[in-house]
């Protein structure tokens, strides 16, 4: 079977993200080869517009069914998931989704509020992820793919404005000139 | 003036925001000095945001003070100041963040939720009795972990130190009281007021309300010397 | 959506073999259009020859991975769980083991972070194991007896200092504290 044929399999089965590391290993492909597999593949479904789509997050792939029929399978597995967030949470899940990974520290310069209880809560609700850079004594907030999926979405880059907002120069030159200052 | 009894406000920027928007300005220095007081207002009205936030729209109404005594003694202050430009950006992103926001609400409304697969053990073993322990695992090393776990996470019971707070001293109350020296005498000297004064900051307090009134065009002063007496005035 | 990709999404999120009449209503469809769609999708995934299959059991379809990748699926599955625990789970199964029966909600309180997808690894592993509460309308976990054995011990109240470490009040007083986080 060909390489995108036996990701297809291991996305199905594995019922979770699995990364190009991970994949690579199993398949006994280089990362590189595996990661154009998987372009490929998640292209094909996305294009076919199916019952089932692959969505990307960084370097890890997930299979799942298609937005359009989420009320169907809302009703099938009983979800009452009404996807109710509130301003506070869904602002920091915005600037997390296009500026992540971000440190706490930027997040709350950007809000211009602590940050700490709502960050917990995302943190629970498994909407991001947090990641030490061990390096930098600092810990880094992304976006999961609960919150892709969430949003019905295949990739974070295909937010609106994405491109515009995850390089904004302003932000970069706000969080340069502070770094230190510390008084937000 | 906003509603604030409808209007929650997620923080100083989302306020600040509004307050601009309000009044149909654009962000930048001006428009940042005269929301100043409309901003402190709301702080005054709002009163009960937790010790935490409050702390939060403290810090960015000190900032609008200073932008704000920085558009009335301009001379006082370098040209390009960081401090005002930092704040108009910060306050430039949160919008587009806000506005980002707003698309991200819409279509998280829409539920066009993607589902993973559900979770079944059986289908995914062949052997339903599975069982894969770790090897090297002992309950030693249970209890062991269960502890540091605990350690970790039981709230630091750290006492605070408590510091008694300074008198406060009003700066609306000192400029009823200094108008109402000037209305009965007149004419009064700075030196009068100072002299009354208990601590450094009540002198502070009194001379930010003689400028107020100055501004007011309730009194004028006169300072022949520097570092001369001055004398305050009533205006008629 | 088409019934076809519909049925799809159904039966790519069910992990069991689903009847055309439980999709018929689900779908709102009668059975007999239902059957023609189902089978029609059998035959463009089985023409496909991709990494996913779909099989028919009397009136009943299941979405599985190709009988190809076989080999891949296990070697993925040792994968999974071969192996020592990471420092996350091994703290996730020992406040199972010691506060279990536990709900996924107050695991997670207590780590800070969701918890899903270590839930998922240890169930897998066979080291805990979820009995609902339906009434509660929650999942409860507690450790398994071959876990328990495996120990070396007969009960789960043989555990080191067990008698003190299951009452500990700190994690009582994070529960407690965090009550209301969900609002935010």
């Amino acid at each position: 079977m060909s390489t995108k044929t036996k990701i297809e399999s291991l996305l199905f089965i594995s019922a979770k993200p699995i990364g190009t590391k991970e994949m690579a290993q199993l398949i006994k492909k280089d990362v590189k080869e595996l990661q154009a597999a998987a372009d490929e593949l998640m292209a094909d479904y996305n294009e076919k517009k199916g019952g089932l789509q692959i969505i990307k997050n960084g370097s890890s792939y997930q299979m799942v069914s298609a937005p359009e029929n989420s009320s169907l399978i809302q009703d099938f597995i009983k979800d009452e998931t009404a996807g109710e967030l509130t301003r506070p949470s869904l602002e920091t899940l915005t600037i997390i989704a296009y500026r992540g990974p971000i440190a706490k520290l930027e997040l709350e310069r950007i809000r211009g509020v602590n940050c700490s209880l709502i960050i917990r809560n995302l943190l629970i609700r498994g909407l991001i992820e947090a990641k030490p850079d061990k390096k930098k004594n600092e810990t880094y907030y992304s976006v999961t793919f609960d919150f892709i999926r969430f949003l019905g979405i295949n990739d974070i880059k295909d937010l609106p404005n994405y491109e515009k907002l995850s390089k904004d120069d302003t932000l970069d030159k706000v969080l340069k000139e502070d770094r230190g200052v510390n008084n937000l | 003036m906003l509603d604030f009894k409808t209007e929650k406000f997620q923080g100083p920027l989302a306020l600040l925001l509004q307050l601009i928007e309000k009044e149909e300005l654009d962000i930048t220095e001006v428009s940042l000095a005269k929301i100043a007081d409309q901003y402190i207002e709301y702080i005054k009205k709002v009163g009960q945001i937790d010790p935490e936030a409050t702390a939060d729209f403290l810090v960015v109404a000190a900032k609008l003070l200073y932008i704000k005594s920085k558009a009335l003694l301009p001379y006082l202050y370098p040209e390009e100041d960081e401090e005002v430009e930092e704040l108009e950006q910060q306050l430039k992103m949160y919008k587009e963040f806000l506005e980002a926001m707003k698309i991200i609400e819409g279509m998280i409304g829409k539920k066009k939720f993607a589902f993973a697969r559900e979770f079944n053990r059986k289908a995914l073993l062949n052997n339903i009795n599975f069982f894969s322990p770790p090897k090297k695992l002992t309950k030693e090393n249970m209890s062991t972990v269960f502890e540091e776990l605990i350690s970790v996470i039981r709230p630091q019971e750290e006492k605070l130190e408590e510091e008694k707070l300074e008198r406060k001293i009003n700066i609306e109350d000192k400029i009823l009281s200094i108008q109402q020296i000037v209305l009965d005498k007149i004419k009064i000297n700075f030196s009068k007021i100072m002299e009354k004064a208990e601590s450094k900051t009540e002198i502070i307090v009194s001379f930010l309300a003689i400028l107020e009134l100055i501004k007011q065009r309730n009194i004028f002063v006169d300072q022949d010397d520097l570092f001369g007496e001055i004398t305050i005035n009533k205006n008629n």
